[in-house]
């Protein structure tokens, strides 16, 4: 029964992983500018590689690899928002302005 | 008789398709831009669905060391983002005329080339 | 790339980066890792740093010049290779000791030795070329 | 992790009997070498010290060479496997005569150049790695002479190819930049190429050692493309040892960087080349090359007449030697081609001589210029009237290269053209001896503008030193030696010719129960 | 008697002992050091003569030391009459040659080197006459070739000299290279390698398949040697040497060379009729143009020369003759022409020494100042024109009793030696008669008559041209008969003598100095139709050269830039186009294409997925229009590859993959940054469809090997091995860990040596700039880039 | 399996050898990135494949149990790709000094060593 | 103090990243870190960390909230047919001063629904937020401001 239960907590964890993946990349397809593909990438992206690691510590069993799978998710975590951050300040120092649908921008008049 | 190991193979096909998918898309960006931002956004996307990919095969193969290679793979991908980063900034105002950047380095600038990367 | 956020987080990542080195670099000889990949991915790490704080930061924080520790690295693995001269066999074969530390077995070998040695080449070259190109983007 | 439990049979995985010590000489040289380098690597700040630490290093690795060649002519071939793993499952070195005498002579040269480089290679290029370079450098050299396994042959090959990269660029001028880039795609194609031969080798035999391939590549024949693997190994060869049509990496690079490292080169990396070619080629695929002969003889013929005219058309001295270069790799493609003792014999003999003579000769391009102004013919004169003892210094260099008596040229070439009236190749002594005449020409013509022709403009008196001279006289005495006196070599080439032909001692010496699975 | 091996080993080393001492001794003792140096050929001299009666008597002498044993080839000498003459020749005129030089370069700076050089060619010339093994005998051929290089380009300041220099050893070098090829023919012919032993392989020789070309490749060397025409024209530029040069590189010693090489091999390769057509041929054509172009010149010294042009022509003509008079006639001239031309050139020395110029046309009246000179001018003039009774008499009267006969080829030569013996004749005497007659002319010098050491060396040599005739029967049994049995390989007796004989050739004898009396007469005017002839007949040979050697310099230069056109695309090109022909045409070629694989069936879905992205990956970097879109698609197939591995069981390839495709983009990044560059495809279409039709063709012969390759059965002993033992005695779990720093750790250290050295060269490419090395020479702190 | 590998192979080696032959030096480095994947994934293919087992001995095991991939290739293609990496690394700088010093990325526009008006030698003596 | 903290807490995570939990590998991971964290001494001045675990423990359990709402607020966005965005750049001025908070605050936004950190001004007061609903700024930044910015101030002060 456990056995069960894990593999079921472990597919769908997987199905719902890569469904935010999924849906990451959509948005990424999708979205209309730069800035607004970025929120994709950065929650929806890491969120979902996040849980299929998740996933496998999960069904390895092994305290080691669950321990693995979580520095892993950290260090996304830690890296992701730094990522966004520098590209998205790079983009808009080098003049990629915000897409037309945009309603603001404070950073244009410094 | 559904095996445990048996719903875990078949969700971790399901996730490989998922992601498969989720690659092409992410590919397609990396292709279509149409700012070299943009491309540089999806690749960091694609290390993401990468490093997932292989937490998948980790599953569905049993052979969890592979995580590791994930964990590396998100280490050196932010490297490349930074360093993709500083692509960006260093190329200049993409707005400004493109002499002022070019003539950096000392370099003659090429006549048919395009600084847009 | 002189932004706050990036210089704040970058120690921390760099730390993290080189702890993890070091574990793929021991456990490679079990498991995918080794002085290669650990090196890569200690490199990498002070690239890191490199780039939030500048290359003189790093140069300040190695102490020696990358390429000296790329030197030392291959110095080592030569000389792990080279030590099966005292014991009468040919070169390069893999010498064990188990010395007790602390009441627990703690297996070292020239093998390792070896492989902390490519780990250091690795680290110091890619470092140093790093470097190079980092310090001619600021020049 | 706890020491072993498990029983396990040593025997049958390991060399079980006692390492003599005598057996460390085939693989210290490689050690020292890199050893040396990584300490050259610590110290590079010490510019003095490093440079003292290189000389005295490069003069023990001769001598460990030549300590080696000693115990492999006396002995025959010396063979240990690393990590005491039986052959052919760990990486053997295996030293047999050919080798021994090519990384002898190789680090007769390197030595010389070290020498040289006191005088030529400024504080930048000792900076930034002369030294440390020069010592992997020759690392890669003589790991690629000793080896007895295929991809261990190829990580040397690397080793020596980087380091060549490294030591082309010191100095950064226009010039050696673009030489550096055409030198480096294209050499890194040949080896490619090399690697890919050497996959296809391992997927067809399942081993990577030259012994054990040698007694195999007899039995496969046939059920498995040789055919092909051999023809990948030719190209991939001659590119590295700079074979017509595929030579023109060397003349567009050689010229450019400083003149130590441009004699360094010619006197060792397309050595390698013909020495990989000869050893997998003749010793290794020996069925394949015989198939192969008539395109070998071909590419020499062409290699040794494009050299040769090369020769004659280039106004920088240098760019005539790298000429100069190719033409004697025909003369040792030719011997490959031929394939019988006496062809062999005549490309190992002309690959020692060719080293230590084209060594010498790069190292006076360096002393004519240093002494002329410059290495263009078309301004350089007067250099007879300046010195006479450094013209005959040159003479005795030209001589040799264009195999004339009583010089070390002449052997090898007499060798190569016996060898190939006796095949009935006519063609080829022809190619030979037309290839001889030309370059005589051509450093004819050297002698007359460059030294004999009065100075466009007076001479300074040159300040003799002795880190240009002695090096540069040294090779010259070994040129006139080996041409005087030339018994020791041509016993010891044929020898060497004769183990290639014949490799039972060499697969003895790794198998020494004769048993290969 | 002393040892005579050692002996004649010493006296075979005492001329490379002179040229060691020579400059050490000019030095010291100045010019008057010849004295002291001529001792050295005087020793090898008397040692030879001390033999001549043994030799005389028919033996012969032979003597070495062990050289190089593994190619069978000892240091050995072999001695009959007619290396006997030689050497005594070649040590004898050597000795006067010195004493004369002594005198003649008096006071020149480079005295000392000049007698270096005489003594390494005597010691060269030696070798050549005296060799017994092939290979030695080559090697002193080319060192006589080397050294008269540096003999004839000694007044190197001269372009002229530099010129003749040049002609002369690519001429004789040339040939020398022939005669390689024809003596290496020859071993593969006989299977012998001396001398010595080949005298019993004539017929062997004659009746091979290679005889023709052994006989054209010996010729080759000979006839450049030799200045047989058309190859005749370096030697009369060689006179661009100091006199002492010339008198003995032409008299007796360099082109004798070749005639001694002939005369050697007569009996092995003779007798055949090839060599009867071939010598004589050439022979004869070289007298008649020698002599002519003698006619036409009025430098002393080259008129001369274009007589010893002719005289070789003659010698060879009658060495291809054969007949036992005609090898005897040959032997005589052989040591006549020796001594007389010897004793000429030097005095045309002695008149350019004296006076300063060697025009004919600006000498006369020298005789009274310098009667001596005069006497002995005349005195050689005579042996030369065939006079009694002096020692060109009797080699002119056996000359013709050798031709004459009855048949139209004997009576041709015949003719053709009249005319050249009389033109001869008027040369003969216009260089010993008009200097000295007539009104004295003004010259550049005062003319004094010279200096002992000047006038010994001809005085002598003209004295023996006297002697050896009178004498005549002494000399042929010491000289001439041992000469002619050697070139005969028979025994034979040479009876001439300056006792009366009346008959045809004492008639052909005076048709020929009165046909020679009546050119002298008519000089100037035989001058000026020779002249207008060799207009007409357009430049000769000596044009031929300079237009040879600038050509083939152009030809060089061409066909250099078109294989080495300095541009990478076509030197990778042709590399592929290499490429392409390797992996193509053999498995076509030796049948080593696959056999058609089964599709494989259980390639699963995200596999398929993988190979696309790839796929895609590559067609993206190809298609590119930008560097970043470049880069990044290189990172996408960089990625596949590390799946590829990830999903065939390589963990840890696909680690390092991932790691080092990452890091390949960064710096492509970080360079890219820097470089403001498109990595679009700028060819045109064509080339773009050949450069496709070349990688596809590439790409293919790649597939089909590798398939051919894993379609043999595997050999996995390797890796059983390595699985077996990598936890048991390496204690390694991960087998491909264990490999790499343990069962093939050795290729490890070579990988991290090429990666410390990257560090290294990256380095010092990014931080040394241009022109650091010349800033530093200049003391400039800031050449180099950035401290460290 | 090893027919697909070798097809793909193949196109590793086209795509690459289609970008080295290109006159412009970044497209050649694209080139050479390229051929050493190309001739890695030919060693892999070249020691046989076996599917997702990796020769990583299980504990409580002493040697790898059968069916798993080979190893050697592995190791052999670890040292390739570190060798080729550094190649390209250095070949990067390279280019980047070239079109620094050389204004160029055009190979054929490089002619400092092999200039078009490299002068004859003097014809005379 | 900061570093001694910061160097155990890298040696718990080497403890569980090994795997190992033994006392041995707790030293040798401390010895690890403490090597690694010597490459990078500088940035660790002074300050203590300690007391605040408890405050930091809670920040993580808001943020981790947080991610997972903004993960699926992204997905429904960009799931949703008709995609009504008003995105924009809004100015935050910020309360925290030091490195550490205004680094650990902008990264939280990132990491949230909508929002998404650009930059901070060179005089440190304000930080550039991305939001993909900017059509009310002050609500945002009222909700930066209550949220995390307060829990920070709380934790690291
Ligand atoms: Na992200
Ligand atoms: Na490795």
């Amino acid at each position: 029964m456990m056995a069960y239960l894990l593999a079921a907590v472990t597919a769908l964890l997987l199905i719902a992983g890569s469904l935010f993946a999924l849906a990451a990349a959509i948005g990424l397809v999708r979205l209309p500018d730069l800035y607004t593909r970025m929120h994709s990438a950065s929650k929806a992206g890491t969120v979902g590689s996040g849980l299929l690691l998740f996933a496998a510590g999960l069904y390895s069993q092994d305290p080691a690899v669950v321990a693995r799978a979580l520095a892993g998710f950290v260090f996304f975590l830690l890296t992701a928002p730094v990522s966004a951050h520098l590209l998205a300040r790079a983009a808009h120092r080098s003049g990629h302005d915000l897409g037309a649908i945009s309603v603001r921008d404070d950073m244009r008049n410094r | 008789m559904i095996t445990p190991a048996a719903i875990v193979a078949v969700a971790s096909s399901a996730a490989l398709v998922i992601l498969g998918l989720a690659l092409l898309l992410t590919v397609w960006r990396v292709v279509a831009g149409p700012t070299l931002p943009d491309r540089i956004l999806a690749l960091d996307m694609l290390t993401g669905i990468a490093i997932g990919f292989i937490a998948v095969i980790a599953v569905k193969t049993g052979f969890f060391l592979y995580i590791d290679i994930a964990i590396s793979l998100g280490l050196v991908g932010f490297l490349a983002t930074v360093a993709f980063a500083r692509f960006v900034l260093s190329r200049g105002n993409i707005k400004s005329p493109p002499s002022a950047s070019a003539a950096k380095g000392g370099a003659k600038r090429r006549r048919a080339g395009r600084t847009e990367g | 790339m002189n932004t706050l956020i990036f210089r704040t987080v970058a120690p921390f990542l760099t730390a993290l980066m080189l702890l993890f080195s070091v574990f793929v670099l021991l456990r490679g000889h079990n498991e995918p890792g080794g002085g290669f990949i650990g090196g890569l991915i200690a490199a990498s790490g002070l690239a890191i740093f490199g780039i939030a704080r500048g290359v003189a930061a790093v140069r300040r924080a190695l102490f020696f010049h990358p390429l000296s520790i790329a030197g030392c690295g291959l110095f080592l693995s030569t000389a792990a290779g080279l030590l099966s001269i005292l014991v009468g066999v040919p070169f390069m074969t893999g010498l064990w000791i188990y010395p007790k530390l602390l009441g627990l077995e703690v297996p070292l070998s020239s093998v390792m030795l070896f492989d902390l040695g490519v780990y250091l080449v690795v680290l110091g070259a890619i470092t140093s070329i790093a470097l190079a190109l980092e310090e001619k983007e600021m020049g | 992790m706890a020491a072993p439990t498990a029983t396990v049979d040593l025997a049958a995985a390991l060399v079980t009997a006692p390492v003599p010590l005598g057996h460390w000489p085939a693989i210290l040289p490689v050690a020292h070498c890199i050893t040396l380098g990584a300490v050259l690597l610590m110290v590079r700040a010490y510019p003095r010290l490093q440079a003292w630490l290189a000389i005295s290093g490069l003069a023990g690795l001769a001598l460990m060479d030549a300590a080696l060649l000693a115990k492999v002519a006396a002995e025959g071939p010396l063979t240990m496997v690393m990590g005491r793993w039986l052959p052919p499952f760990g990486i053997a070195f295996t030293v047999d005569l050919f080798g021994a005498l090519m990384a002898f002579t190789a680090a007769l040269a390197g030595l010389a150049g070290g020498i040289y480089a006191l005088a030529d290679i400024g504080e930048s290029g000792r900076r930034y790695g002369f030294f440390p370079l020069l010592m992997l450098l020759m690392a890669g050299v003589t790991g690629a002479f000793l080896t007895g396994d295929v991809f261990n042959l190829y990580v040397w090959f690397e080793v020596l190819l980087i380091s060549s990269f490294g030591l082309i660029i010191l100095g950064s001028e226009r010039q050696q930049i673009d030489g550096a880039l055409k030198y480096a795609v294209l050499n890194l194609i040949a080896t490619t190429l090399f690697l890919v031969g050497v996959g296809i080798l391992y997927a067809i035999f399942g081993t990577l050692n030259m012994a054990d391939i040698a007694g195999k590549a007899r039995d496969i024949g046939g059920t498995a493309p040789l055919m092909s693997l051999a023809s990948l190994f030719l190209l991939a060869f001659a590119m590295k040892a700079a074979a017509f049509p595929v030579n023109f990496w060397l003349p567009a690079a050689y010229h450019t960087p400083r003149i130590t490292v441009s004699a360094l080169f010619a006197g060792l990396l397309t050595k390698v080349g013909i020495y990989a070619l000869v050893r997998v080629m003749v010793m290794l695929l020996p069925a394949e090359r015989a198939e192969l002969s008539l395109l070998i003889a071909l590419a020499a013929a062409a290699t040794i007449l494009v050299g040769a005219l090369g020769a004659l058309a280039e106004n920088d001295v240098r760019r005539m030697f790298g000429h100069v270069v190719i033409s004697g790799i025909g003369n040792m493609l030719a011997g490959v081609a031929l394939g019988n003792a006496g062809g062999i014999g005549g490309a190992v003999f002309y690959a020692l001589h060719s080293m230590v003579l084209m060594t010498a000769l790069y190292l006076a391009a360096g002393e004519i210029a240093r002494r002329g102004g410059g290495f263009c013919l078309s301004d350089l004169g007067g250099l007879y009237r300046q010195s006479g003892g450094f013209a005959a210094l040159s003479l005795v260099l030209f001589l040799a290269a264009c195999g004339l008596p009583p010089f070390s040229g002449f052997w090898p070439k007499v060798m190569l053209v016996k060898a190939s009236l006796d095949s009935g190749a006519w063609w080829l002594a022809a190619a030979i001896l037309a290839g001889g005449f030309l370059t005589t020409v051509a450093f004819g013509r050297l002698f007359l503008l460059a030294y004999w022709r009065p100075a466009p403009m007076t001479l300074a008196p040159s300040r003799p030193s002795w880190r240009t001279v002695l090096p540069i006289a040294a090779l010259t005495v070994l040129t006139i030696g080996f041409g005087i006196l030339p018994e020791r070599l041509l016993a010891l080439s044929q020898a060497a010719a004769a183990g290639l032909a014949d490799p039972q001692a060499y697969l003895h010496s790794v198998f020494p129960e004769g048993g290969q699975r | 008697m002393a040892d005579v091996t050692a002996l004649t080993f010493l006296a075979l080393c005492l001329p490379l002992a002179g040229a060691l001492a020579a400059p050490l001794v000019i030095r010291i003792l100045g010019a008057n050091g010849a004295w002291l140096l001529a001792a050295a050929p005087l020793f090898a001299f008397l040692h030879f003569l001390r033999l001549l009666p043994q030799i005389a008597r028919g033996q012969t002498i032979t003597g070495g030391y062990a050289w190089v044993p593994s190619y069978n080839l000892s240091f050995s000498w072999f001695l009959d009459g007619l290396s006997l003459a030689f050497a005594l020749l070649i040590t004898g005129i050597g000795t006067l040659i010195v004493l004369y030089a002594g005198a003649y370069l008096r006071g020149h700076g480079d005295q000392g080197r000049f007698f270096s050089f005489i003594f390494l060619f005597m010691g060269a010339m030696l070798g050549i006459v005296v060799s017994d093994s092939f290979l030695m005998f080559f090697i002193f051929w080319e060192l006589t070739s080397i050294t008269s290089f540096l003999l004839i380009g000694f007044d190197h300041e001269r372009e002229a000299a530099r010129r003749a220099a040049l002609q002369a050893l690519v001429v004789t070098g040339g040939g020398g290279l022939c005669l390689l090829a024809g003596l290496l023919v020859l071993w593969n012919m006989s299977g012998v390698t001396q001398m010595s032993q080949l005298i019993g392989a004539g017929d062997l020789l004659r009746e091979s398949p290679l005889y023709l070309a052994a006989l054209i490749l010996v010729l080759g060397g000979a006839f450049t040697k030799s200045a047989q025409f058309p190859f005749h024209f370096w030697l009369p530029n060689a006179m661009e040497a100091p006199t002492p040069v010339s008198a003995y590189l032409h008299s007796a010693t360099m082109v004798k060379a070749g005639v001694y090489l002939l005369m050697r091999l007569n009996p092995v390769m003779g007798e055949t009729p090839a060599w009867e057509i071939l010598l004589p041929f050439f022979g004869g054509l070289t007298l008649v143009v020698g002599t002519a172009l003698a006619i036409r010149q009025t430098d002393l010294k080259l008129k001369l020369a274009y007589t010893t042009v002719s005289s070789l022509g003659l010698l060879v003509m009658l060495i291809g003759f054969g007949s036992d008079h005609a090898v005897e006639a040959a032997a005589l001239y052989l040591v006549a022409h020796s001594l007389f031309k010897g004793a000429l050139f030097m005095v045309a020395g002695i008149i350019d020494h004296e006076t300063g110029t060697r025009d004919i046309t600006r000498l006369g009246g020298l005789g009274r100042a310098m009667p001596l000179t005069w006497l002995i001018a005349l005195a050689a003039a005579f042996s030369m024109a065939g006079l009694p009774p002096f020692f060109g008499f009797l080699a002119k009267e056996e000359i013709y009793a050798a031709l004459a006969g009855g048949d139209i080829r004997a009576i041709t030569f015949t003719a053709i030696t009249v005319f050249g013996n009389a033109l001869m004749f008027a040369v003969a005497f216009a260089v010993a008669l008009k200097p000295f007659h007539g009104r004295p002319a003004q010259t550049p010098k005062i003319a004094h008559e010279a200096p002992i050491l000047l006038w010994l060396g001809p005085a002598v040599l003209a004295v023996l041209g006297l002697l050896s005739a009178v004498f005549a029967t002494f000399t042929h049994a010491a000289l001439s008969s041992p000469i002619a049995a050697a070139i005969r390989g028979d025994p034979v007796e040479i009876a001439i003598s300056l006792a009366p004989h009346l008959g045809l050739p004492l008639a052909l004898s005076l048709l020929t100095a009165l046909l020679g009396i009546g050119v002298y007469w008519q000089l100037d005017r035989a001058r000026f139709w020779m002249a207008v002839f060799l207009r007409a007949a357009g430049r000769g040979p000596d044009h031929g050269f300079d237009l040879a050697m600038s050509g083939l310099v152009r030809f060089a230069g061409r066909l250099i830039r078109f294989v080495q056109p300095g541009r990478l695309e076509i030197y990778v090109a042709c590399t592929f186009l290499c490429l392409a022909a390797i992996l193509i045409i053999p498995p076509i070629l030796y049948g080593e294409l696959p056999h058609l694989p089964a599709w494989p069936a259980d390639v699963r879905l995200h596999e398929w997925a993988v190979f696309l992205i790839a796929a895609f990956g590559l067609a993206a970097v190809l298609v590119a229009h930008d560097r970043l879109t470049a880069i990044v698609s290189l990172g996408i197939q960089g990625f596949a590859v590390a799946v590829i591995f990830l999903l065939f069981g390589a963990p840890d390839l696909s680690f390092t993959q991932f790691m080092v495709e990452t890091l390949s983009v960064v710096i492509l990044a970080l360079v890219m940054t820097r470089l403001r560059l498109s990595p679009d495809d700028r060819r045109p279409p064509g080339r773009r469809l050949f450069h496709g039709a070349l990688a596809l063709v590439c790409g293919l012969g790649f597939s089909l090997l590798l398939l051919r390759a894993t379609q043999a059965p595997f050999n996995d002993a390797l890796t059983a091995f390595f699985n077996a033992y990598s936890k048991t005695i390496a204690h390694g779990a991960n087998v491909v860990n264990v490999i790499i720093v343990d069962f093939r750790g050795t290729d490890t250290l070579g990988e991290i040596a090429v990666v410390a050295v990257t560090g290294l060269a990256i380095l010092a490419l990014i931080r040394i700039r241009a022109g650091s090395e010349r800033k530093l020479a200049a003391n400039d702190p800031d050449a180099v880039g950035a401290g460290e | 399996m090893e027919p697909l590998l070798a097809i793909l192979v193949g196109l590793f080696f086209a795509a690459a050898i289609y970008l080295m032959l290109s006159r412009y030096s970044i497209r050649i480095m694209l080139g050479i990135a390229i051929l050493g994947n190309a001739v890695n994934l030919l060693i892999f293919t070249g020691g046989r494949l076996t599917r997702a087992v990796p020769p990583i001995i299980p504990a409580g095991l002493d040697a790898l149990p059968a069916g798993t991939a080979n190893p050697l290739p592995q190791a052999l293609i670890l040292t390739a790709i570190v060798i080729s990496f550094s190649f390209l690394a250095f070949l990067l700088v390279l280019t980047y000094r070239a079109y620094q010093d050389l204004g160029t990325d055009d190979t054929s526009e490089m002619r400092a060593a092999e200039p078009d008006d490299r002068p004859l030698p003097p014809l005379g003596y | 103090m900061i570093a001694f903290l910061f160097n155990l807490l890298l040696a718990i995570a080497w403890v569980t990243v090994t795997g190992s939990a033994s006392l041995h590998n707790l030293v040798f991971g401390f010895l690890l870190a403490a090597l690694a964290l010597a490459v990078i001494r500088e940035p660790f001045g002074g300050g203590g960390y300690l007391r605040r675990t408890r405050l930091v423990l809670s920040l993580m359990g808001l943020f981790l909230k947080e991610l997972s709402l903004s993960a699926w607020k992204v997905t429904l966005t960009v799931l949703s047919p008709d995609m009504k965005l008003k995105p924009g750049i809004f100015a935050f001025p910020l309360t925290v001063t030091s490195d550490f908070e205004i680094t650990l605050l902008a990264n939280l936004i990132t990491l949230t629904p909508g929002t998404l950190s650009v930059d901070v001004s060179t005089d440190r007061r304000t930080l550039y937020v991305h939001a993909l609903d900017c059509s009310d700024p002050e609500a945002a930044r009222r909700g930066i401001a209550n949220g995390f910015e307060r829990k920070i101030m709380e934790a690291f002060r």
